[in-house]
């Protein structure tokens, strides 16, 4: 299961109105603005905003829309492993929620996700050790869990090989589908 | 009562079922798919499940990750609104099972009344009209065109797992008996995985209407009058409404003196809705049975003042319809739905897409059953219906004037709708003298019928 | 009936009385400041002036606008909704001399009712009880302490042409008597041009209950049931219902008949609203006369399925009450309003801004009166109500748990709202037990009074 | 009465919905205002906005107008002569209502807009000629024509001393607050 098949279960945040202010059209605006000659230029679109001031070679001061809602999305986690459903305001549309783990872990891993609803179980049965810990090397096909649905035990097996670098479910959770389970960077 | 029920469907049947809970106080769990991330009903549910992807098979339809949704909230019992799992007997069997009250009928009522010609033979056997037609199924392309001649073409050839028009054909020459069966007989082969097909004679332009009725669990059964949905656009309905201008308080009566002795003897539980067509003598058949809440209950709400939803909730937790139903119920003034699509008003094409510009109209005698929003996406997978839009008057007049301006007052942007369709047959000379029949659309040209 | 229809108000009274006009097919004229411009009372009228700037005295206060406009269009009758030109005797004579009707009592009638004074003279002459008080106008300080010490402290001082609690004092001791005269008599004058001022027992804790009053020009007085809004911050109703829970059958025919009588001696016509206090041992006295359509009408609406604005028109048109209302109005379930306000739900700040994010509630029970929607401006000039939400119920429970539901549903964003306050009412023990006065805010802790 | 004290009473063009302001309509922005010698530029249009400012100098403000909706504004003003009048939709937002009828005149002229609600003589009586015609050169306090309201009549002034360069509205028509007349270009 690759980290791109299933979306994050559970986003809060609402999206843009409009699509956000890129880095290079920024670099852009800087430039015009240096030719220009002029003291400020101020400019807003839908939830971005850019100033730029020009004070005697001074600085050029940039408000860049925020790229990266990182606290949020940890708090979003955070509410997840509360066990919350809580869900996002209706009118939040677009959203990537694949980023939503990133600042957990390493821009290289991906995450291993529920294939179906259920309760999450990191041990064949109680008392005996867990199948995998963090830090663990993984082969493509190792188990890594077992998602109890309708009295039935699932093995979860890894689709990558890699170390895991993080987990993230307790054991004897729920599970929604495509709720992230384990982080594992791929060799 | 229960503590928790959890909601097996989506979009606007999903936040009413929300709201009939939340008035019992009873908590509710969400179910959705990938594409319903943000919508309202999983936002108003106490708890939401995501259970698959966006395709409905993988999640609404997927009968193992809705019950495990259940498991894992301790939910007591599962609504399943009406579509996706509302009528598969399967379904209500492993909820049995998995020890959660399934909110309908029994399995095996489910069952017997997706059999077409079985529910046929039930209602026959209780005494109300049904067409003439076969006896069970046809043995033979002999047989059933032996039958044909004996009730006169035109007839109808239809499947008895049939739906929504598939496996079915009419047949208006015995020439064509043969090759029409056989095309029907692969239809609903490969549509419903049985080829089981039986012949009623055929009613031209009828009226659609239909009667709803509240079973307890203790043997009592109540017909909470009819409403008529003869607005159809290749058997889908657009516009319903109650009392029908076609019944008068005698049919009503007799229809549901007879209907309660039939559905007590089928042993029907919970909220339960059998179909008739009325023909242009003003006879009523039988045609079908839906054993679930119907997308136009909201018009018998409003004018018997009981909450249809509510009441299936408290009947499948072992109320009595003694205590569920006032002591008498009286059918007072008029309602009117239009099932609001997102789709072209005359090309029919599906119209998703996001809603930027939205206006629900209120006001006096407006009721609006929607999940949908200003900025909210309609997605491409489910159904196209967005909106119920319902208006009450005191009499049929007054609650065409109020759906009228109702429509005027409905901005949707961003993506088509059939408010238009409405607005035009509203203003209508012939609806609005209520000649109503299925053919509608085509006669009045409003739209083509195909 | 008329042609066409001037309506001099803004907001959701506004598009009410468009929804009225809609549903008995008059065409309507809309009237809007510069800050109205993209308002959906100006959208959703046949035709939309813009009569001034935002300052409503520049605007919808001002008379030679509001007729010129009615003047260009030929509009045949303009409805004043409430607040604004509503009440406003010289306007009603205005809308006479230019042969415009005005759809309210006559100029001399709501000049009558406008002094308190005279007011509380015709209720008495009708048998209607009032509280102790003075005669009249009061002459002197000093007829007023003697008037004051007769009927017993605590008393209240009361501006004849007051409202909204401005030239109003409460007097608990014979020292404070003269200073609060004073003052009340400085701050009527400021505010209203004239210093009279009359004296009147107080009652602590009273219950707001106010009865609907219908009458046509030939005549015919009739009553339909009390409100109960007892629910108020500063002599603002935040929630209203009906019928009371304090009014026995018994008491409202007693007052019901005592009021046709009344209204009928004073010549009263078109719509109207008699307040009334109840004091702890359940006996009402009368207060005032509103001689409008109320803001909180909606919830008589529902109870007795009688659509009030669409009757004053009828009336004004000169309907009897006979052709107007049904043969026996009966009151019939519960209905409950809250008004959701642009405010602080705590400080009761105003706010005013752009709606970002907005749904309605709706499904079985619901109705809501707004002109707001997603990305509107409430627009910082005129009063906070944004919407009226509406919940009915075949009785006060079921009315209030669909209010809690509704409020839960009821999304607004970008500004404040009063719903949280609005939730902790409706889930406060005191207010579903129905022990309703107008300390309930103040004495419950759910907001200062002040 | 300056162009700059009323509002344009009618519009009945869905307000677009905001296409973003591209790199290339700024740049043309920041051209415009170096060639204008105006000291600060604010162009809003629905999310966007630019503002520009210039550090030293004075001279006066200049609300730049949407330069657009020439089209609109046309058919706006034949509907309105129609008689309709129906409003702008609820979702458009803020607009430059003054802007509206820059694209009839010239650059530099004022409009005289109705100060109430009304019919619009063009002269005292029927028959007689019309106070102003195009081209007439007035004086502040001259008379431009009658507003009727409530049986009286209203002698509208010119403000402005200048040329009438366009009259907007036929004879015997309803005029709203704040209608526009005719455009003036100031001598």
């Amino acid at each position: 299961m690759s980290a791109a098949t299933t979306a994050r279960p559970k986003a809060r945040k609402r999206a843009p109105a409009n699509p956000d202010m890129t880095i290079e059209e920024i670099k852009e605006l800087l430039a015009v603005f240096n030719e220009s000659g002029v003291a400020e230029l101020d400019v807003q679109r839908g939830d971005n905003r850019v100033r730029i001031k020009r004070s005697s070679g001074v600085t050029h001061e940039v408000i860049a829309p925020a790229p990266a809602p990182v606290a949020t999305h940890n708090a979003s986690n955070a509410a997840m492993h509360g066990g919350s459903y809580q869900i996002a305001p209706p009118s939040s549309g677009a959203e990537e929620p694949m980023a939503s783990a990133r600042p957990l872990v390493d821009e290289n891993s991906e995450m291993v996700r529920s294939p179906i609803v259920g309760t999450f179980y990191d041990s064949a049965s109680p008392g005996s050790p867990p199948f995998v810990k963090i830090g663990d090397r993984v082969d493509v096909g190792a188990v890594l869990c077992i998602i109890e649905s309708m009295k039935l035990m699932n093995e979860i097996e890894s689709e990558v090989a890699g170390t895991i670098v993080a987990r993230l479910v307790e054991n004897g959770r729920p599970v929604e589908y495509g709720e992230a389970l384990f982080a594992v960077r791929p060799r | 009562m229960f503590r928790k029920v959890l909601i097996a469907n989506r979009g606007e049947i999903a936040l009413r079922v929300i709201c009939a809970c939340k008035d019992l106080g009873i908590q509710t769990v969400a179910v959705y798919s990938e594409a319903d991330r943000h919508s309202l009903h999983a936002r108003f549910a106490d708890e939401a499940i995501c259970i698959g992807p966006a395709k409905s098979t993988r999640s609404y339809l997927d009968i193992p990750s809705v019950i495990s949704a259940a498991e894992i909230t301790d939910s007591e019992a599962i609504h399943p609104g009406y579509g996706f799992l509302s009528e598969n007997s399967e379904f209500a069997e492993v909820c049995d099972a998995c020890n959660v009250k399934f909110i309908g009928p029994t399995a095996a009522v489910i069952r017997r009344m997706g059999m077409k010609h079985e529910a046929r033979r039930a209602m026959q056997e209780a005494g109300i009209p049904i067409l003439p037609g076969s006896e069970g199924t046809l043995k033979s392309t002999e047989e059933g065109l032996e039958i044909a001649h004996s009730i006169g073409f035109p007839i109808m050839i239809k499947a008895t797992a049939g739906g929504g028009g598939r496996g079915m054909r009419v047949v208006r020459d015995a020439s064509e008996f043969g090759p029409m069966l056989a095309q029907a007989q692969n239809e609903a082969a490969a549509a419903f995985g049985c080829g089981d097909m039986y012949i009623e004679k055929l009613v031209e332009r009828p009226r659609h209407i239909e009667f709803q009725v509240l079973a307890d669990e203790h043997g009592n059964v109540e017909i909470l009058g009819e409403r008529e949905c003869s607005i159809q656009r290749r058997h889908q309905k657009l516009i319903e409404e109650s009392p029908s201008p076609a019944v008068s308080p005698e049919l009503r009566r007799r229809i549901g003196d007879g209907l309660k002795v039939a559905m007590k003897a089928i042993g029907y539980t919970n909220a339960g809705t059998v179909e008739f067509l009325m023909d242009e003598d003003g006879s009523l058949s039988f045609m079908e049975v839906n054993a679930r809440v119907q997308v136009e209950h909201p018009v018998t709400e409003f004018v018997t003042g009981v909450d249809l939803v509510k009441s299936q909730i408290r009947i499948a937790a072992g109320q009595p319809l003694s205590e569920v139903l006032p002591a008498n119920i009286e059918m007072r003034g008029h309602a009117i739905e239009c099932r609001i699509n997102a789709e072209h008003p005359e090309t029919f094409a599906p119209s998703p897409g996001r809603i930027t510009g939205w206006n629900l109209p209120g006001g006096i005698g407006v009721r609006v059953d929607t999940a949908a929003h200003a900025d909210c996406i309609v997605p491409p997978y489910y159904d196209s219906l967005i909106a119920k839009l319902i208006t009450y008057g005191g009499d049929r007049t007054e609650a065409i004037a109020r759906m009228r301006r109702a429509l005027d007052l409905f901005i949707i942007e961003g993506i088509h709708s059939s408010i238009p369709l409405h607005q035009r047959i509203l203003a209508h000379p012939e609806f609005v003298a209520g000649n109503l029949d299925t053919s509608f659309l085509a006669r009045t040209k409003l739209a083509c019928s195909k």
